[in-house]
This record gives structure tokens, sequence and C-alpha cells, in this order.
């Protein structure tokens, strides 16, 4: 059961929160510009790694802020979260 | 006084007797007593039967660990199953039962099952029983269940409610024995707040709060542990607790030793014996033979010599000596030492201690093999925990020298698996070296202790034939729970109507109190249709509605505020049709894609402004629309200038429909010629609302939406106002058939995230020229295909024919086959809603079918049990 | 009570706040502003549930300034959660340390609540209101009361 | 390989079972293979067994990390069935039910394979809608299938709750009596042991820590064990699928999520078949052991660690008691997490990576084990052709470009 520090309102318990997965895709700007392999690769295409993983989170039953985590898949333990726009 | 009891001394209370039963024989306790140890005082020492060779067992250690004293406690729906008796307290009345046994606890017939053991072995089960094939199923197996299993589960449902508790800490401990209670004190006296657990009632401590009865088990990241609380008569309340810092003085554990017959009654753990003399103030023997590998074999020796057992020899391996077997059946009566024997009546083991270290390895925390403790103690945890005392390792003076094994016949390594050494070497032998191996197949560790008295021994054992120390040879994971928890604590209260939380509209009594019949929409209580009977309601509501008035309550539909200088952009981008082109005061329909193309919600958003518009979603989608809105605003656009505001619950939504619903309108003070898809604020039967002229149904129909505390005051202005027309409330179900009459799609039910906008048929809700959530996906080949399964009517050929909703479509005449061994039929798709409609006269169907599009006017078949039923492929439209 | 849905951000937002309801929204996060039976709970970084508020005001004063005010009044019903066993109780439906010291009176908290969400904002230190959405108000009711009873 | 049978048994008795051979050798790894597997779960060394029965291909080595079958073939609910929504799933899945049938005389040991029967509860008209849909396009496949009415449920499974005074009441069910349990371990142990014995080396605690790749070729994988050569690759590594692509840089359109699982202690037998719920999130059986085995919800965020959060198993919990209202004071005894790596769609990946002779078999999901048999011998096959077996063709994972998904999320109980 994770305990997680949200931006804003302070560590809150894992229940509070929805993860969304991989963070830093972004959403092409031009879709119809890509191939099909491309476009693939931004709508199912993900890292995966055993490690440390840059992650999006929700505080969705909390203050409703999307986030972003440095958590480590295998020790759980989240060395930061940060706010959208950070690197 | 009972013989065993002694005349002084322990923690019970003399002055309090309990009478209690066992197998159906009246006994008498004292309060303070457990099961196990009023039991030991009159002089019960079989107690059960073991799990595989029905062996005698008894009363073996005095705490958690037990795994040969398993009963069954309370009777019929407050029946608790494999009790461990040294867990049990008594209580006036108790009533235990014998568990693994038939017909009686002293003649068991299972116990045939010793003279076969040398098939028995472990993992024979994976070498036999594969001929003939049929008998593993109607014979073998049924045989091996019927044997194997406890005790009997309850057969009826458990009256106890269950409890919760979520707590907060500075420190937490584990555990209240002299180091726990010192490092809570510490704790305590620094300011901190402090939480201190402990399985029996270690007595009050000044600042802390003290949890007595209360078992942690399990221990999750960050500091996040679970622990459940007892009363005399069952587990009670679960806690969650998270705690800044966590001490873990948790203990150790004796070990048995291996060594021939060392399971049967009288053959105790030497710190048990010692707790029993002590504490329950139990001799369990009057003449004890003591066996042990260590220094504290003697010290237990001076202590029963001291509380009144009398010693006949210490046999200490490290000597030279060793027990090879006990003698006895039922109860042991003598060991054989060497050559001779020594007649005793109990046998007391002291194999060494192992630390409690499960839950500090659930922690994640390491363990380190101590050549010299012989056990594994902890070393080093990402998590902030301390291990202190003997969990930790530090015991008093301690030498100790290996004894693994004595090699004889039924030697017991795991007492309630019912391993012994021979199997540990076999498994070795057939390559199951791995300790993960070998504890699946020798199912060492898997009994009620789950390990705690078996596994260090076993480990031992393995690395022994298997030529490696024991470090190399590893541990297993421990994992959760620590001790066993009930499925009632786990539930806590969430059962029953509070299983999913109930919501329900402002309109809900009224609903209830007109016979609606309500439908589970999510979490919703939705009427489905007002009556006893769901075909003649249906067929009623929906004459009404096409040819006078109904009305729907339609409050559960998702309702967002959208507003900000980018909104229009903003809906642009989510829907895949066009809405900043939409003029103020009107409304659209829209379809919502995921980014792979495919249908996700629907609905209709009006424009109020320039820069403000109510969307509505589908009333499963809701919650899931406002977080997909929200989840691009912040994520993907965030220069938008958006916001978005949930008010479902601000409005209650009253649908009225049917040609009549103008008049109605215009008796409610609606005095406004409002266009179709249009909008417009207005003051209905004195409550300010919202307008909207859309259609679920496809007849005239208004959207009035009011504050939600007035939804019910307007809901029956509308139908004392619609009285003299018939008016007509409707449920879901009928809302179901109108939309599919017009061939209004119901997503979730049209489609199941496999369908596009394309296969809808619904192209003119797709814009050309823009780029929104899903576009690109629906370029791509397989959404390109001209045979993709698209939506069509259906007409059967029998026009009293409903077809089965789900039912698969084929292009041959069939009937449903029998599944298996028969022939592949190709499926063209399915039946998505099928219906009588009162209005057609007929009955109908909606469908997703391959090419369904260029199949207009062709037949097709949906095969039933026994029979197909035709149908004919039409335009998904049945009323114009 | 009126309830308003208050969003916005930047200087401009907060002065226009201020001016037509007499106080400033919170910036701190979970912080609740009261004064007269109005009150202004922080819901997130541009969020805010202004409670005993006139919409049409707050409204003119925002004219022009990237903001939304919505009204809600229906969306929530309150409970109160008061006496003794208050921290105790919803201890047993919520997450949080509900420990004066971590949850100080003034503050609120957006969180789940049994198995729905709400907001709990601490009046005093023996009493809480819970707003939660409407449809859910029976269930949370039924859900505390039993929790009280054990 | 020494055959195992009742008289063998008997016969060993006398002799103190000191005869028996080790189930597998432990063999050093060879210089080179015609084909290594990455992975001794159940589905590599399948692959392996049918590689060598099936295709002649014997210098095959399966490599495992740590110890054989110790992943999800170790760790999941056991159970077995096949009745998939989709032609390809359901073609795929009845091919493995249909080997599981025999298995134990393929084996020759006993994977003790229960047809107990396995019931998908309807809640919702929603619900059965979906299940009448299911239950005709598997008898339509080939595949038993029936639907029944809440009192036929509660005659087939006695102790389930139909009261109509629940939450969500049970309305019906699917039922799938060919469906049922089999013991997991021992699906991989004989999987291993036939292998072994046709001439398969099985390489235990040997991790694979990159590709030998040339010109866009897979030459061998390196190891800490050294280099071992390779003419063809399968990845076949459930949970580490990603990990293993991405040495060869190939990304996946999988995560890796905890999936838990646990056992209540050993009760006399009181569960007779296999019951799913989709609505309310649970499947429970009872083992050979007597212990209610039951399967828990997937965890929302990437894990490689083989726990899962708490909060599900409470969850999983109030579901299982408004099913089984007389499980209530029987206790977990055990629970544990298994790692799953889940596609988009919930279906597998069987096919060619864009490195030549590199295939994968993953992406399995929750539903791995059932497939085990089938996976493993079109995987073979594929792996012996170089092309995919048409059963797996459709598991391309090619399918995420062309859009081609087969969208299985209504086939498993819990929510992906």
């Amino acid at each position: 059961m994770l305990l997680i520090r949200c931006p804003w309102c302070g560590p809150r318990d894992e229940t509070e929160f929805r993860c969304g997965g991989e963070a830093h895709i972004a959403r092409p700007g031009d879709p119809q510009a890509l191939d099909d392999a491309a476009w693939a690769e931004y709508v199912f295409m993900r890292n995966n790694p055993k490690g440390w993983f840059r992650e999006r989170w929700v505080h969705s039953a909390g203050c409703r802020r999307w986030f972003n985590a440095e958590r480590h898949t295998v020790t759980h333990e989240i060395r930061r979260t940060y706010k959208p726009g950070e690197p | 006084m009972t013989a065993f009891r002694l005349a002084e001394g322990g923690r019970i209370d003399r002055a309090r007797p309990l009478e209690f039963s066992f197998d159906g024989r009246k006994f008498q306790g004292f309060q303070g007593d457990t099961l196990a140890s009023a039991l030991l005082a009159n002089d019960v020492f079989l107690v059960g039967r073991s799990f595989k060779y029905h062996r005698p067992r008894g009363v073996m250690s005095a705490g958690i660990e037990e795994t040969n004293a398993l009963v069954a406690v309370g009777e019929g729906g407050r029946l608790d199953t494999n009790s461990r008796a040294t867990m049990v307290e008594l209580y006036g009345g108790l009533v235990a039962r014998s568990l693994n046994r038939w017909p009686s606890l002293g003649l068991d017939l299972g116990a045939i099952n010793g003279w076969f053991s040398p098939l028995l072995v472990a993992g024979f089960y994976y070498k036999t029983f594969m001929w003939p094939r049929r008998l593993w199923q109607s014979l073998y197996e049924p045989l091996i269940r019927r044997v194997a299993g406890i005790g009997e589960a309850p057969a009826q449902p458990d009256p106890d409610r269950y409890d919760k508790m979520h707590r907060h800490c500075d420190v937490l401990v584990v555990g209240g024995g002299r180091a726990g209670r010192a490092a809570a004190s510490e704790a305590a006296a620094a300011g901190k707040r402090v939480v201190l657990c402990d399985e029996g009632d270690p007595g009050a401590i000044a600042k802390v709060e003290v949890l007595a009865r209360t078992t942690v088990f399990g221990y999750y990241d960050d500091n996040f542990l679970c622990a459940v609380e007892s009363d005399a008569r069952r587990q009670k309340r679960l806690w969650h607790f998270r705690a800044k810092e966590v001490v873990l003085a948790t203990g150790a554990h004796e070990r048995p030793l291996v060594f021939g017959g060392n399971d049967k009654p009288g053959v105790m753990l030497a710190g048990a014996v010692e707790t029993y003399l002590r504490r329950y103030a139990v001799a369990p023997g009057k003449r004890a033979v003591v066996f042990t590998n260590n220094d504290s074999g003697h010290e237990r020796a001076r202590a029963f010599r001291e509380l009144g057992i009398d010693v006949a020899a210490v046999i200490d391996s490290r000597e030279g000596t060793v027990i090879t077997r006990t003698l006895g059946g039922k109860r042991v009566t003598g060991v054989e030492v060497g050559g001779s024997r020594i007649a005793c009546d109990l046998v007391a083991m002291a194999g060494g201690f192992s630390p409690v270290v499960h839950l500090y390895s659930q922690a994640q925390g390491k363990l380190r093999w101590d050549e010299k403790k012989l056990c594994f103690v902890p070393d080093g945890c990402r998590q902030a925990v301390r291990v202190v005392g003997r969990a930790n390792g530090e015991f008093p003076e301690y030498r100790i020298a290996p004894l693994w094994e004595v090699e004889e016949d039924k030697a017991f390594v795991d007492f309630g698996s019912d391993v012994v050494a021979r199997d540990v070497h076999l498994a070795a032998r057939e390559g199951f070296s791995s300790v993960e191996h070998f504890k699946r197949y020798t199912t060492t560790g898997m009994a009620a202790d789950q390990g705690k008295t078996s596994n260090i021994n076993a480990l031992a054992i393995l690395a022994g034939a298997t030529g490696r120390n024991i470090a190399e040879t590893g541990t297993t994971t421990f994992r959760a729970p620590y001790a066993p928890v009930s499925y009632g604590v786990l539930a806590g209260r969430d059962l029953g109507d509070f299983l999913e939380p109930i919501r329900v509209t402002p309109m809900h009594d009224w609903h209830a109190a007109h016979g609606a019949a309500f439908e589970n929409v999510g979490q919703w209580k939705r009427p489905w249709y007002y009556g006893r009977d769901m075909h003649d309601a249906v067929q009623a509501e929906a004459r009404s509605v096409r040819k006078s008035l109904g009305v729907l309550d339609a409050s559960t539909l998702g309702k967002i505020d959208i507003q900000g200088r980018d909104a229009a952009r903003f809906l642009d981008r989510i829907y895949a049709g066009t809405f900043s082109t939409l003029a103020i005061g009107r409304a659209r329909y829209g379809l919502m894609c995921r980014e792979d193309g495919m249908v996700f919600d629907d609905g209709v958003t009006a424009r109020l402004g320039e820069n403000h518009f109510h969307m509505t979603t589908t009333t499963g989608g809701a919650a899931r629309v406002l977080d997909w809105l929200e989840e691009y605003l912040q994520t993907e656009w965030p220069e938008l200038e958006v916001y978005c505001t949930s008010v479902t619950e601000q409005w209650a939504t009253v649908a009225v429909a049917g040609p009549r619903a103008g008049e109605l309108m215009k008796e409610l003070g609606f005095q406004t010629e409002l266009p179709f898809m249009a909008f417009k604020e207005a003051t209905i039967a004195g409550i300010g609302a919202r307008v909207f002229r859309i259609s679920f149904t496809g007849e005239l129909s208004y959207e009035i939406n009011v504050p939600g505390d007035q939804g019910l005051a307007l809901w029956k202005a509308v139908m004392i106002a619609g009285e003299k027309h018939g008016i007509t409330p409707y449920g879901t179900e009928t809302m179901h058939l109108l939309r599919a009459e017009k061939g209004f799609i119901i997503v979730g039910q049209e489609t199941d995230g496999t369908v596009t906008p394309y296969d809808l048929g619904l192209d003119w809700a797709v814009a050309k020229s823009k780029d929104f959530i899903g576009r690109r996906s629906l370029t791509r080949p397989d959404t390109r295909r001209e045979d993709r399964k698209q939506l069509v009517g259906l007409l059967p050929a029998d026009p009293r024919e409903v077809l089965p909703e789900g039912a698969q479509i084929t292009e041959v005449d069939v009937a449903l086959p029998r599944g298996h061994g028969s022939k592949p039929v190709p499926m063209v798709g399915h039946v998505t809603s099928s219906y009588l409609s009162p209005n057609l006269g007929r009955s109908f169907a909606l469908a997703l079918v391959r090419s369904g599009r260029s199949r207009r006017g062709a037949e097709l078949f949906v095969p039933l049990q026994g029979r197909a039923a035709k149908v004919r492929v039409v335009e998904p439209v049945f009323i114009k | 009570m009126t309830h308003l849905s208050l969003r916005g951000s930047g200087e401009r937002f907060f002065a226009a706040c201020e001016a037509a309801l007499g106080m400033r929204p919170p910036t701190a996060p979970n912080m609740v502003a009261s004064a007269g039976g109005k009150a202004l709970l922080w819901l997130g970084p541009d969020e805010w549930l202004a409670i005993g508020q006139e919409a049409a005001p707050l409204r003119e004063a925002l004219a022009g300034i990237h903001s939304s005010v919505v009204d809600v009044t229906s969306s929530r019903k309150s409970l109160v959660v008061s006496g003794e066993r208050a921290e105790e109780i919803l201890s047993k439906a919520a997450t949080l340390d509900f420990n004066v010291g971590a949850f100080p009176v003034g503050s609120c908290a957006q969180t789940n609540i049994a198995r729905t969400q709400g907001i709990i904002w601490r009046r005093s230190t023996q009493e809480f209101t819970i707003y939660v959405r409407s449809s859910f108000a029976p269930y949370l009711r039924a859900w505390l009361d039993d929790a009280a009873q054990v | 390989m020494k055959r195992f049978s009742a008289f063998s048994l008997l016969r060993n008795a006398f002799t103190g079972h000191e005869e028996w051979p080790p189930y597998w050798r432990s063999p050093e790894p060879k210089a080179a293979y015609d084909v290594v597997v990455i992975g001794g779960g159940g589905h590599g060394l399948a692959t392996a067994y049918y590689l060598a029965k099936e295709h002649g291909i014997r210098n095959v080595a399966v490599l495992e990390r740590g110890w054989l079958g110790g992943g999800n073939t170790g760790r999941n609910t056991t159970i077995v069935r096949s009745n998939y929504l989709w032609d390809e799933s359901a073609a795929i899945y009845e091919h493995a039910l249909q080997l599981f049938e025999t298995l134990s005389e393929e084996l020759n040991l006993n994977v003790m394979l229960s047809q107990r029967g396995v019931l998908n509860l309807a809640h919702t008209p929603g619900d059965v809608r979906e299940a009448i849909r299911r239950v005709n396009a598997n008898r339509l496949n080939g595949i038993d299938a029936e639907w029944l009415d809440a009192k036929q449920v509660k005659e087939f499974c006695p102790i389930v709750n139909i009261s109509p005074d629940v939450r969500y009441p049970v309305i019906g069910a699917t039922l799938q009596r060919r469906a049922g349990v089999a013991r997991h371990d021992a699906v991989a142990w004989g999987y291993a042991r036939a292998a072994d014995a046709l001439g398969v080396d099985i390489i235990q605690g040997c991790e694979v820590t990159g590709f030998d790749i040339a010109g866009g070729r897979v030459r061998g994988v390196k190891t800490s064990r050294g280099a071992i050569g390779a003419g063809r690759v399968g990845i076949v590594a459930a949970g580490h699928n990603s990990v293993l692509a991405a040495m060869a840089g190939v990304r996946l359109p999988l995560q890796s999520h905890p999936l838990q699982a646990l056992v209540s202690e050993p009760v006399k037998p009181v569960h007779n078949c296999v019951v799913m719920s989709n609505a309310v999130h649970v499947y429970v059986s009872q083992s050979d052991k007597g212990e209610l085995v039951m399967g828990a919800g997937i965890d929302g965020f990437n894990s490689y660690a083989q726990r899962g959060s708490f909060h599900v198993i409470e969850h999983q919990m109030a579901a299982c008691l408004e099913l089984f209202p007389i499980f209530s004071r029987l206790r977990m005894m055990r629970s544990w997490g298994g790692i799953v790596d889940v596609c988009p769609d919930a279906s597998p990946i069987i096919g060619p990576l864009p490195v030549e002779g590199l295939y994968l078999n993953g992406g399995w999901g929750t539903g791995g084990f059932k497939a085990t048999p089938g996976s493993g011998h079109v995987f073979a096959w594929t792996l012996a052709r170089g092309e995919a077996h048409p059963l797996a063709k459709p598991f391309a994972l090619e399918r995420f470009t062309t859009g081609a998904l087969i969208d299985e999320h209504g086939a498993a109980a819990v929510a992906h």
C-alpha cells in the first residue's frame, strides 16, 4: 500500500490515486501526418522498465490534479513527485 | 483441581471456573486459560489427527505456531474451524470439537493411511492415478479431497459484523514483551504518538495506546501494516496502520527437533512446557525427558524441576546422545536413546530459536544466516523499521550446535503437512533442490503454521541432502498473513447494501411508492419499469409515449458544465463532431472516441453562451468522461483556458416525451416555441429550469432540468399536469425500446469497445476536417475495412419472435450446436438489442453484422436451441 | 446555503474574488477561509467550494478573467459527525490522520469515505462536516450510523 | 525417463524410494543451440517439449533466471477454461484445453486436471446479454457452454447465494463443464521432465542479460553463465517480456502489473466447482488439499515486485462473502502476488519481433495458465518453421499497427 505525496495535498494513501501509466508521452501535434506504425507507437507502445519509472498519477479522490512520479517498480520507492510541466 | 493443574501459581483466576466441552465431554477450566491449557489440565492429550496420515496429535506449543492442536470452536453460523487450541481463550460454555477424524478422535479409520505411508511419500500423487483417465475425476480425486482438508466449513452464514480502523502513529511497536515495552516507553517519553500491539494482553503502558489481543499480520509498502484484533470469541476488527517508524519486537519461536515419532501427543516444545507451568499452572506431564542441542534445554530442565515436573533425563546432542524415537501410541510413554529406553510421559524439545522475522521479511527486509546462533537474523531494510530483542537474534548466553535430523522413520519436519525427513531427501534426490521447488513438492511450510515450526529444520536438511550450506540454500519468501485472518474481518462492514454505494435520484421515493422495479446501472438504482409484469408494463409504457405522453427520470445522466475562452475548441478535440459552429442556444449530439478510434461515450451538448457549454454523458460514463476531460486539459492541453465542473447532481432531469409533450409544457408555463435541439432557460411550475428540446425517444420531447432539491417537486407537478393526457412514467427498459425503434444506439449495448462511429453508421457525427481524439485510428487498415461489423436492423420472420439479446448470427440455417465436438459454424455478428414493439406491432432487433450495410434485404439466421430464427436485414430505423 | 464551485487562478482572479466575497480564496492546500457563516474551502490549486456566497456579484467581478462560477448547491448534502467518538468513527471510514495535530480545526480534505468520496471540514476539535454528493448521502449516512454502533 | 505409475510407486516403496532419478538433469549450457527459449515457466517448457517432440528439434535450451515454474506458472489460481468470446481466442484456448485433457498421459505425470465446471455469474441485464453472446459464440465454435438461470446455478453450486436481496443479485451464469482446475506446478514439472527426456537442456539460474544481434538478426544470447549461440530465440518470460525485448531494442505494448491471489486454511470439500464473477470481481475454487483458492484484482500500477496492495484483497473478500456468506469465518492463510504483463486488448502477442530470428510469446495477462499447452504447441510450430502457426497468426504484434485488436476485456474476472 503506497503512500504517495500529492504535490498539492501532501502524502496520502494509494487508494486516493489512480495511475495513468508512463509519463512524458506527448500527443503528436498532427496525428494525420504520422504513418500507422508511428501512430501505434504513440497509442500503444510503452516503456515497462524494471527499476526507476516516470509515471503519471491523478489524485482522483482528492484535488483531482494530475502529476508525475519517479517510482521504482521493484521496491516501490517513490523518490519524487512533481507537477506537470516540471522536468 | 485436576490431576495436572498445579495448586498454585499461574495467571489464571481460580475463583472463576469455566465450564466447556470437547468432543461432547464436559470439562472445567479457569478464567485466563486457553483451550489448550485447559485440555492439558484435564489430562486431554490427544486433541487432533494429522492432515495426511491421521496420526494422533496433541498440543505442541503454547502460541500461534501451533499446527497440531487444531479444533473447531463454536456452532452453527459461529463455527470457527481449524482454530489453534493454544490461541483460543477459554470462556464459559465454549464448545469445541476435534477435527479430521472418523468416526471418532480415538478410533479414526483415516489412520489406515499410516499403514500406506511408504506409498504416500512426497509427490506420490504426481506419479499415479493417471490410469484409467476417467477414474481420476470419478474416484481418485474425490477420495483425496475427502481425506484432505482439516475441519468442516460452517454451513450457515455468519451472524457477526466486523469493524475496521485506520490509525496513524509515529511509532508502531509490534510485540509487548520486554523489548517491545521498553521501546514503546522510550518513544512515548520522547513525545511521540505510540501504538503497541500484542497477541496477548501486555497490560497498560504510560502514554502508549496498547492494543491487546491484536496480531499484526501484514507489513506492506511505506510502513503500512495490518493487524487483526480479537475478543475471546472471534476476530472482530481489522486495523490499518501507517507508521512513521516501526519497531518489531516479535520475539523468537523455538524449533522442534526431528527424530522418530516426534509428533506424538506428549512431545512438546520445551518453552511451551515452561509456559504452561508458569502462566497456566498446568504440568503437561509428570516425568519429562528434555531433548536439546543447546544450552536452553538445561535451563528448561531446571525450571521444570523447580515447578514440579520430574525430569528423567536431559538428552543433549552435543554430548553425543540423541533420542532416536519415542514410544507409545496416543500418548508418549517413553523414548529410545541409543539402545536403552527411558519411561516418561512428556518429551520437551529444545531445538534452538528462530527470530520471528516474518514481518521484517514482508517489509522487504533482508535476512542473514547467523552460523553461530543457527538462525536467520535481520540484515537491513529500506523501510523505517527497527528490530529489537530476540527478534533481532539477541538471545541471552546461548551456545548451540547443529542437530537437524535424527535419521529415523516418522521423523516429522512439518507436522501440519505430515512431511517427514525422508520426504525432504526424496525431493532432493528428484531434483527439487531449489527451496521453492522443495516446498511445493513436499508441501513443507504450507500448512496452518505456514512453516513457523518447520522451515528452518527443512531448509537445513535440504541443505545437507544437496551438499550446500544453509546460506546458499536460501529461504522462502515470508508472505502475509503472519497469522490467518478471517474473511469476515477482511470484508468488514462493506457487505450487503454496503458492498457498493446505492445511488438514488431525488425522485427515488416517488418511483418506489409507485411500483417501480429498479435496475442496477452501475451504482445507481434506476426505475426499470413500473408494475409487476415487465412485459405488460413495457408495452403499455412504450405505447403511451408514442400515442400521448410519457415521463422519464433522466437525472442519472452525466452533466458537465464547461466554460472558458477555449471551451469550443476543446470540445472540437474531444468530440468526433464539431461544436465550435454550434449556435448559442442550440444543442448537438456528439460521439467520443478513445485514441484507438473506438466509441466510448455519447451525449448531447448545448451551447449556453459563447464560452459556456452544458455537456451530457451516459449514466455509466459520467465520472469517466469528466476524468477524461480533466486528463486531456491538465496533461495534453494545459494552454487551453477551460474549466469543467460536474453538475450531474446539481440538476434533476425530467424528460417528457410524446405527441402531447408540447401541450403539457404550455400548461406548465413554458410558452416558448422551442425548435428541435434548442435550449432555453425558463420557469417551469414555478421552478427555475433549463429546458432542452432534445429527444431520447425520437418523439417530441423536452428535458427539464431543475436544481436537484426541486426535482421531486417538478416531477409531481408534471404528473399532475399530465394526468389529463394520460401521462405514464416509464423506465429504462421502455427507453431502450423506444430508442431502438428509432435506431438510436446505447453505448455499452450497441458498442463494446470495438466499434467505431462509422461502424454505427454515424458518419454524420464525424467531422472530416479537424483532428479529434481517435481520428487517426479510424484510417488504419483494419478500421478502414469494408467488411467490418456494422449496425443494422433485423426483422425476424416470425413477428412474435423476440430474439435473445447477445445471440449470434449466421449465414446458414443451423440450430445452436451442442458445443463440444461440433463443427464450428462461422458467425457474422450478434444481436445487440431486441424487443417486441407495441408501436410496430412486431418484434425487431438491432445487430452488429459483418458487412451489414451491404446485406440490406438479405436473410440471416439466429441459431437457437433446436432451431434457427430467420431474420431479414433492414436499415436500423424502424419508426421514421 | 448556496454552494458555488469556483475555479480560477492568478492575482487578478484573487483580487476580484476578495472584492466580491470579502475573503480571499486560501492558497494553502486543504485550508478553509470562513467568516460569518460564509466559507471558502480549498479543493485544488485552482478550485474552491464557496459556501453561503452569491453567484451574481462574483460572476460580475470575474467578468473577463479566466474563471468559472457554477452553482452546485444541490450537488452535495452535508452530514455532521460530532462528539467524543468523531475521530474514531471517521477513522473507520477514511484513511486520513484525523488527529487534531495532523488535521487542524479550520482545515478540510477531500478523500475516500467508506466507498464514496467527500469533503471533510473540521469545524472544531470534535466536530466535522462532511459534504458528499447528494445521491450518495443516504448510503453514507447509513454506513456511518452502522460504524457508530460498533 | 523412468515411467511413473502405481506399479513403479509400489516397487519403489519397497526400496525406500531410493531409486528415483531427478525429474530433469542440470546440464551446463552448451556453446550454441538450434533454439533458445528464454523463460522456464509452463509456456517456455511446453514450447521446448513440443519443439523436441513434434518438430524433431532437440538441440534446445530453456534458460531460466530463477527456478522452473517460479513465475506465474506457480502463482496463478489454476483455472483452465476455453470459453472466450472471439473466434481467435476461443480457438487457441480450446486447443489448449484439448491438450490439457490428455496431458497427464502425454507427459506421464499427473497434472490433476479436474474438470469441475466453471461458472461465470451474471448480475445485471448487461451481464446476461454478454453471457448469451459468449455462450452462443462458444457453441458455434464447437466449445461446450451453457446458460443457467439462478435456480440452475444453485443446483450446480449449492453454496452460492442467489438471494434477490443482495446488492447485485445473481441472475444466472454461463457454465463450461469441461473447464476446471489443474495442478499448476505439475504442468511445469511435467513438461520439464518430458522435455529433458527428449534431450532439451533445462538450465536454471541462468539470467539473460542481452542479445547478440548482427545485421538485424539474432545470433545468440548473453547470459549470467556466458554467451550462448542460437539459431532462433523465443522470449517466453511472462511479466518480464518488456525487459527482455528492450535488450533487443524492441518496445512492446505491454505493462507489468501485480496480480494477487490467496488461499484459506484447508477445509473439507465444500465448493465443488469454479465460480467467477465479473461484476463483483472475484473467482473462487477449492483445491484438492481443501484450501479455497481465490484470485484478487490487478493493481493499477506497474510493478515487478510480486506483491500487491492490501486494499485489493479487502475489496475482493467483500465480493466473495456476498456470493458465499458461509465463508465468513474461514481464514486467509497465505497470499502472494505474480507479475502479469497485460496488452491493451487483453490478448497475448505470439509471433516474430522486428529482429530476425527473435520471437515473442507473451502478454497473456491474467489468463496464461489455462493456455499453457496450446501456447507452447503453437509457439513451437512458429519457432520451428519461422512463421506463425495459423492459431497464432491473429496474435501478431502487427495488430497494434493495423488496428485488428482482439479485445477480450470481458473475458477475465478482473478489471484490466
